[in-house]
């Protein structure tokens, strides 16, 4: 999208309206038709950013508001506080690419990298974060839709290392990185410095949010089990009822015979007298699963569309160290900020939806 | 042309027959609509067809660059058809009103159960039928659910359409205004043989539909006969080849297997070894179809029976596919 | 890269000859294409692209009307079993809808005027503008896979759960569906940008040729709807590889949700397909009546106002699929009101002709059979927009009839006849009119012959989607076939005077039909730059000052 | 949705070529660090007040308040405030279109609601009697 915008770049500066300097694109008037052009150009994408996530808030709202319960008992496996501590980080990163836009404007070049980098670092952090989420509930067996493994009191934990998965990747960036600053501190070379700077320190922050997430997951121990006590879902009360009675009636020798699916055998396992299990109409596949579908969707949908964000960025830091941006050409700058901003934004509002449900 | 486009069972051009009690205010509308099209249609080709013939390009001719805009025809152009269109709406709404508003009371409720690729039906008394019985003259209201995809309930000559979407209870009720026998089609696509799930729609007299469900209800004392009896209909029918005619269904045929050892299927549990078809594999086919499938029908679905068959009805279509054994075998599939 | 940072700079007022540069033969070179930020060169692959699609898309539909020539009911005489039939109509409705239709005019067509009829130098992005045509060759490529892959067969609306539970290759299909959909997103969101940052001086908003506002009207449709598509199809992806269960009733996901889903974006896209079209018929209606277009104002409006009211409307695909009272008859109501605006347009293109003086070449003669088909296919839409008959032609052959005269016959008509009208422009060679002008009529005939019978067949409850039928419908199924056989002769005969022209063309003026809009104010072809210095703005349909100069066989205006 | 567009981003050409100057607008350092501190404040306050149950109203409450941090965020940060008007109105625009998606949904997802049964399979195969359930929708 911003490729489009951000013309073959050189350092020195013209800005008359009809020679065409190297950042103008030849089919521009002038530099403010271009930044225009741009703008408008990446605000309708975030049009397009809008409606795409809408898809998953309506899913959200339909099956919140069609049973209420499951979502209460869902929330309570999310950690509040790592919600909350990723909420901070992001908005943090808007901060600096807000400044890192401002500093773009002024020619501020040392500033412009300086807060690129730190965005990019919190970008990172909140992915060690999320990481950290997403490896615990795989341990506990919170899979999307028919993966999910209902709760059961005292269930073992996964023995799958899914956190040291999720980090390899950084791991190798980690390395490339560093080797890439060593290249560059061999090579003496200023303008490597001045990239590689800012990735070493990203790819460090990401274990930085490994490190945080696990901190504060520890205290946070998983009793959460408890808390669904005595819910029941309307429907399914019915349709449990229409099993039994079909049974009694009809087909009682079948009913011997049916084939043991999971969800049989998990409804003789917690019987709703137990009282400090999960009541079983919630706690299964079509229920919680689907809560959890809706959770791994729009955080995950989100998580790459961060990912996208710090590919861009990374750009802009080699654009910058090249001293492209000025006050007639920031809009590569103001683009990637607008959309770094919205996936802020979609952020702003998963944080309470999914988290905070009491 | 038009005479031998109408030698078939419609008694007008355009529509079967007339056999439910919304039948003639659809036909009604339809043909409404039918003639303020003609209304439209005709000036508009008319004055399209005149003009490029009178303001044709030839020699010593040439048109004005005048009229491009004329408030009063716009506006016209632009009220009159936004009226009759208000109408159209009016009407269409009297009319789906009129069918989703609750039937008259003393509607005969029949379950109507969707499988791929055929119907069920289930009537006041518990009798069971694949094609449906309704008595003339009095308001029949299906039950409908699906137990597997996306189906539809479509009998033309009733001019009645609902979806049947699994997970959820479908509604539709109709008062059958004339005796006869009449289609049933599914109308929304739900795989492969979506265009053989049809069924036939007997409306009856109140006599002869009691009579049905008398008939249908009991079961014959002959094991081997009331196999046969589940077997046409609990819709084995359908897809399970039994005989030596009839047509080659997509499920397994049932003749001359018997007491053989019959190849099955990679995958699932079945480990793609044979197995002796005798009782257990029939019990366990019909409750778990998809743990034994047999060779050569690997993507054929089989709806479970779990729960719809009483054990001992189990027994009997065991007992009637042994009778079987004697019939030779029918073609691979 | 190069074409772009040294641009060439010549004067528009050349005079016409042989060795001028244009377009075409500007740089040379496979990579001078494949690379090529030219809108106009993009927009000639597209064009090569979406036909060919097109040609994909025909050839099954043929198979499809042959097979049902018989009645099939014993599936072992049939030409292709139910299955086969299944995965060709599924691979139809597709290849046509997201290969040809969507793209078809917007992409073409669009690419390759709007900057010249803006009368700048080229779209705001022209690398996105790239981009986008080689997102719509990845998504081609996925839906071919899935065409020789195992079958899909899912039908084109790739309805829950039988998509979840299908063998196809759904996943394959639907991340075409997710990559052609982001092509069209950035070809909308590239024309929005142009048409509002880049217009040149003097080319204020109600001096644009109504075939702009169309195309913009279409690509507001195309970045607000199109990403709820995205989503969708993302969704059902994650629902077949993960289980998730959203749309899926088996894990108390909800179907019809699913449907709302995707009719969000799929009826705005029946905007996206026809609007374009009726842009085209306004130019064409206007230039070969050698008169202004009738109320201007109106069809500019109309445009907007359909492209709005396209979104209110989704509801009437799944009147019977068991919607809430309620929503199924405001849904009623809205998709009445979305009719009025295109009765308004066919009254002024009728307008238009009134005291004009109308040239009956192929153009002409294509736009003169939009307005039948169009016409036909609107009405016919009353039909299904009132509920209680909808209740009995919904999902019968009625609706097939009923969209194919839109699409088909709106769309596709409006896009020869486009194609024709342009064709000077974009290649330089005049057609054989003559040929041209059979090819249309063969087209008319056959194509009412296929879809008049299929009316009938509607009312009489022939469901759609049914690879075996009654005995009774044969005769009309018949008629059908041999209907779309015919069309598909007059589609190859329109082919074939295109191609006999690029090779036996003579040489087009700059402006044979006598239009008034820009892109006939550069050659034909145009050169690179399209305009040196920013073009005089008039009023677009001014046809008083345009005259005929028999020597250069061209029109030109009277200064 | 067109006509404003008109007006605007013509004069802004004249004004472009005008006098062919400034058009960025640098953002004074302490707003955006007031933006930012208000919106952590906005946080805490949204997680304190999940943490005793309001029943109903509690969603809305948290939704309103994301949605002042959403203004900020796009009036601020994005500085829509400075941007042009059709910018402004683009994204707002789309926001209409989101809520009539969402809203035909649900409105239609909360009338079939009581149509609506438990799938079965997730409990073992039963048939739904027709008695236990609403007759005539």
């Amino acid at each position: 999208m911003t490729t489009a915008v951000a013309p073959p770049a050189s350092e020195h500066e013209h800005d008359a309206a009809h020679e065409h300097p190297s950042w103008l694109a030849h089919h521009f008037d002038d530099a403010e038709q271009q930044f225009d052009a741009g703008k408008m150009g990446m605000w309708l994408f975030l049009v397009t950013e809008v409606l795409f996530f809408s898809g998953m808030f309506c899913a959200y709202a339909l099956y919140r508001n069609r049973n209420p319960e499951v979502f209460e008992f869902c929330s309570t496996f999310l950690n509040e506080k790592l919600g909350a501590i990723n909420t901070g980080v992001l908005l943090f990163s808007s901060l600096t690419m807000a400044w890192a836009v401002r500093a773009s404007q002024l020619k501020q070049t040392k500033t412009l990298i300086g807060m690129l980098g730190a965005t990019l670092g919190c970008a990172a952090m909140f992915l060690g974060v999320k990481a950290v989420e997403y490896s615990h509930k795989w341990g506990l067996g919170l899979f999307a839709g028919k993966y999910y493994v209902s709760q059961v009191e005292g269930a073992p934990h996964s023995t799958v290392p899914y956190l040291w998965y999720l980090s390899i990747p950084a791991l190798i960036l980690l390395v490339g990185f560093v080797l890439y600053y060593v290249y560059a501190f061999v090579a003496a070379s200023k303008f490597h410095l001045r990239v590689a700077g800012p990735l070493v320190v990203a790819a460090l922050c990401f274990f930085g949010g490994v490190k945080l997430g696990q901190v504060l997951e520890a205290d946070e121990g998983h009793a959460e089990v408890h808390v669904a006590d005595g819910m029941k879902s309307h429907g399914l009360e019915h349709a449990e009822q229409d099993g039994h009675d079909q049974a009694s009636e009809a087909t009682a020798p079948a009913i011997n015979l049916l084939g043991d699916s999971d969800v049989q055998s998990h409804d003789v396992a917690v019987s709703p007298a137990e009282s400090n299990t999960p009541d079983s109409s919630v706690n299964q596949k079509g229920m919680a699963g689907l809560f959890f579908s809706i959770y791994y969707c729009m955080t995950g949908v989100h998580a790459f569309h961060i990912l996208g964000g710090m590919a861009v960025i990374t750009w802009l830091i080699v654009k910058s160290a090249r001293f492209e941006f000025h006050s007639k050409y920031y809009g590569p700058v103001d683009n990637v900020g607008l959309y770094w901003h919205l996936v802020d934004f979609i952020w702003i509002y998963l944080f309470p939806l999914l988290y905070l449900i009491t | 042309m038009i005479p031998t486009i109408l030698a078939d069972i419609n008694d007008s051009f355009w529509f079967p027959k007339q056999a439910s009690n919304f039948a003639p205010d659809v036909d009604w509308l339809y043909n409404a609509i039918v003639y303020i099209s003609i209304a439209f249609f005709v000036p508009i080709v008319a004055a399209m067809i005149y003009f490029t013939v009178k303001y044709r390009e030839r020699p010593g001719y040439k048109g004005s660059f005048e009229a491009l805009h004329n408030t009063t025809i716009e506006v016209l152009w632009s009220v009159i058809p936004t009226v009759i269109a208000g109408w159209i709406f009016w009407q269409g709404l009297l009319g789906y009103i009129a069918m989703q508003s609750p039937p008259p009371s003393g509607t005969e409720d029949i379950k109507v159960i969707a499988k791929r690729w055929n119907w069920n039906f289930k009537y006041p008394n518990g009798a069971e039928s694949t094609e449906l019985h309704v008595p003339v003259g009095r308001p029949a209201k299906m039950i409908m659910r699906s137990t597997d995809v996306n189906h539809g309930f479509f009998v033309p000559a009733f001019r009645v359409k609902r979806d049947i979407i699994p997970g959820r209870f479908h509604y539709s009720w109709f008062t059958p205004t004339l005796e006869g026998t009449y289609d049933l089609f599914c109308s929304e696509y739900c795989g492969d043989n979506h265009s053989t799930m049809n069924a036939k729609v007997f409306v009856q007299s109140e006599e002869d539909y009691a009579k049905f469900l008398a008939e249908a209800i009991k079961e014959p004392e002959d094991i081997v006969e009331r196999g046969r009896w589940l077997y046409e209909r609990k819709a084995c029918k359908g897809c399970h080849y039994a005989g030596k005619d009839g047509a080659q269904g997509p499920g397994p045929s049932y003749n001359g297997t018997w007491g053989k050892s019959v190849p099955l299927a990679k995958g699932a549990d079945a480990s793609g070894k044979e197995t002796l078809f005798d009782d257990q594999y029939v019990l366990n086919s019909i409750l778990n179809p998809e743990q034994q499938k047999r060779k050569g029908y690997e993507n054929a679905v089989m709806p479970s029976y779990k729960g719809e068959l009483k054990i001992e009805q189990i027994e009997a279509l065991a007992a009637f596919i042994k009778s079987l054994e004697s019939e030779a075998a029918p073609a691979k599939k | 890269m190069s074409v772009v940072t040294n641009p060439v700079t010549m004067p528009a007022t050349i005079p016409e000859a042989g060795k001028e540069d244009n377009y075409l033969t500007h740089s040379s070179g496979f990579l001078s294409w494949a690379l090529t930020l030219d809108h106009k060169r993009i927009g000639l692959m597209y064009l090569v692209g979406v036909m060919s699609a097109f040609a994909l898309g025909g050839v099954i539909a043929l198979l499809i009307r042959i097979h049902l020539w018989n009645p099939n009911l014993d599936s072992a005489q049939a030409w292709f079993t139910n299955k086969q039939y299944n995965q060709l109509f599924t691979l139809h409705g597709a290849v046509m809808v997201f290969l040809f239709i969507i793209p078809s005019i917007p992409a073409a067509l669009g690419n390759f005027l709007l900057p010249i009829m803006l009368g700048t130098k080229d779209v705001a992005f022209p690398r996105l503008n790239l981009g986008s045509f080689y997102l719509w060759i990845g998504g081609a490529l996925f839906f071919l896979f899935s065409l020789f892959a195992t079958g899909l067969d899912t039908g084109w609306t790739f309805y829950t759960p039988y998509s979840i539970e299908s063998q196809g290759p759904v996943i394959a299909a639907t991340m075409g569906v997710f990559i052609l959909g982001f092509s069209s997103i950035f070809t909308g969101l590239n024309f929005i940008v142009t048409i509002n940052t880049m217009r040149p001086p003097g080319m204020t908003w109600f001096r644009m040729p109504l075939f702009l506002w169309a195309i913009y009207s279409t690509a507001i449709i195309q970045v607000l709807a199109t990403p709820v598509l995205g989503i969708t199809m993302l969704l059902l992806a994650a629902e077949k590889l993960l289980g998730i269960g959203i749309f899926d009733s088996r894990l108390n996901g909800d179907p019809v949700a699913f449907q709302h889903f995707f009719w969000f974006y799929s009826h705005p896209a029946v905007y996206i397909m026809i609007l374009p079209a009726m842009g085209i018929i306004s130019e064409l209606m206007s230039v070969h009546s050698h008169k202004g277009i009738f109320g201007y104002r109106m069809i500019a409006y109309s445009s907007v106002a359909i492209a709005l009211f396209g979104f209110l409307v989704w509801g009437h695909h799944m009147f019977t699929s068991g919607m809430a009272d309620v929503t199924t008859i405001v849904f009623s109501a809205l998709t009445f009101t979305v009719s009025i605006p295109s009765a308004i347009k066919v009254f002024n293109w009728i307008g238009t002709m009134y005291q004009g003086t109308i040239s009956l070449n192929t153009p002409m003669v294509y736009a003169l059979s939009f307005i039948f088909l169009f016409t036909i296919g609107g009405l016919t839409g009353l039909f299904l927009g009132a509920l209680s008959t909808d209740m009995h032609l919904h999902a019968t052959y009625f609706v097939i009839a009923h969209f194919h005269y839109v699409m088909m016959g709106g769309t596709l008509i409006a896009f020869l006849g486009g194609v024709f009208h342009w064709w000077p422009k974009m290649t330089g060679k005049m057609f054989n009119d003559f040929a041209g002008i059979v090819s249309a009529a063969i087209i008319f005939v056959g194509f009412n012959l296929t879809f008049l019978p299929q009316f009938v067949l509607g009312t009489r409850g022939m469901p759609r989607r049914y690879a075996s039928y009654k005995p009774e419908f044969q005769l009309l199924h018949q008629l059908s076939t041999i209907g779309a056989i015919m069309l598909g002769i007059g589609l190859l005969v329109a082919l074939l005077t295109l191609l006999h022209s690029i090779f036996y063309g003579s040489k087009a003026p700059r402006n044979p039909w006598g239009g008034a809009t820009l892109e006939w104010e550069c050659s034909s072809p145009p050169p690179h730059d399209n305009f040196s210095s920013a073009p005089t703005v008039g009023d677009p349909y001014d046809f008083s000052r345009i005259e005929f100069d028999p020597k250069t066989g061209s029109y030109f205006k009277k200064k | 949705m067109s006509a404003p567009a008109a007006d605007h981003t013509h004069d802004s050409h004249d004004h472009g070529h005008g006098h062919d100057g400034e058009f960025s607008h640098p953002m004074p350092i302490w707003m955006l660090l007031s933006v930012f501190f208000a919106l952590l404040l906005l946080t805490v306050a949204t997680v304190y007040q999940s943490s005793f149950s309001l029943g109903n109203i509690e969603i809305w409450m948290s939704l309103s308040i994301a949605t002042v941090k959403a203004g900020l965020v796009i009036a601020f940060f994005m500085h829509l405030l400075w941007d042009k008007p059709l910018n402004a109105i683009i994204i707002l625009g789309s926001l209409i279109f989101v809520a009539l998606f969402l809203g035909f949904t649900m409105m239609d997802a909360q009338g079939y609601r009581e149509n609506l049964y438990m799938n079965p399979e997730l409990l073992g195969e039963s048939q739904p009697a027709a008695s236990e359930v609403p007759l005539s929708k």
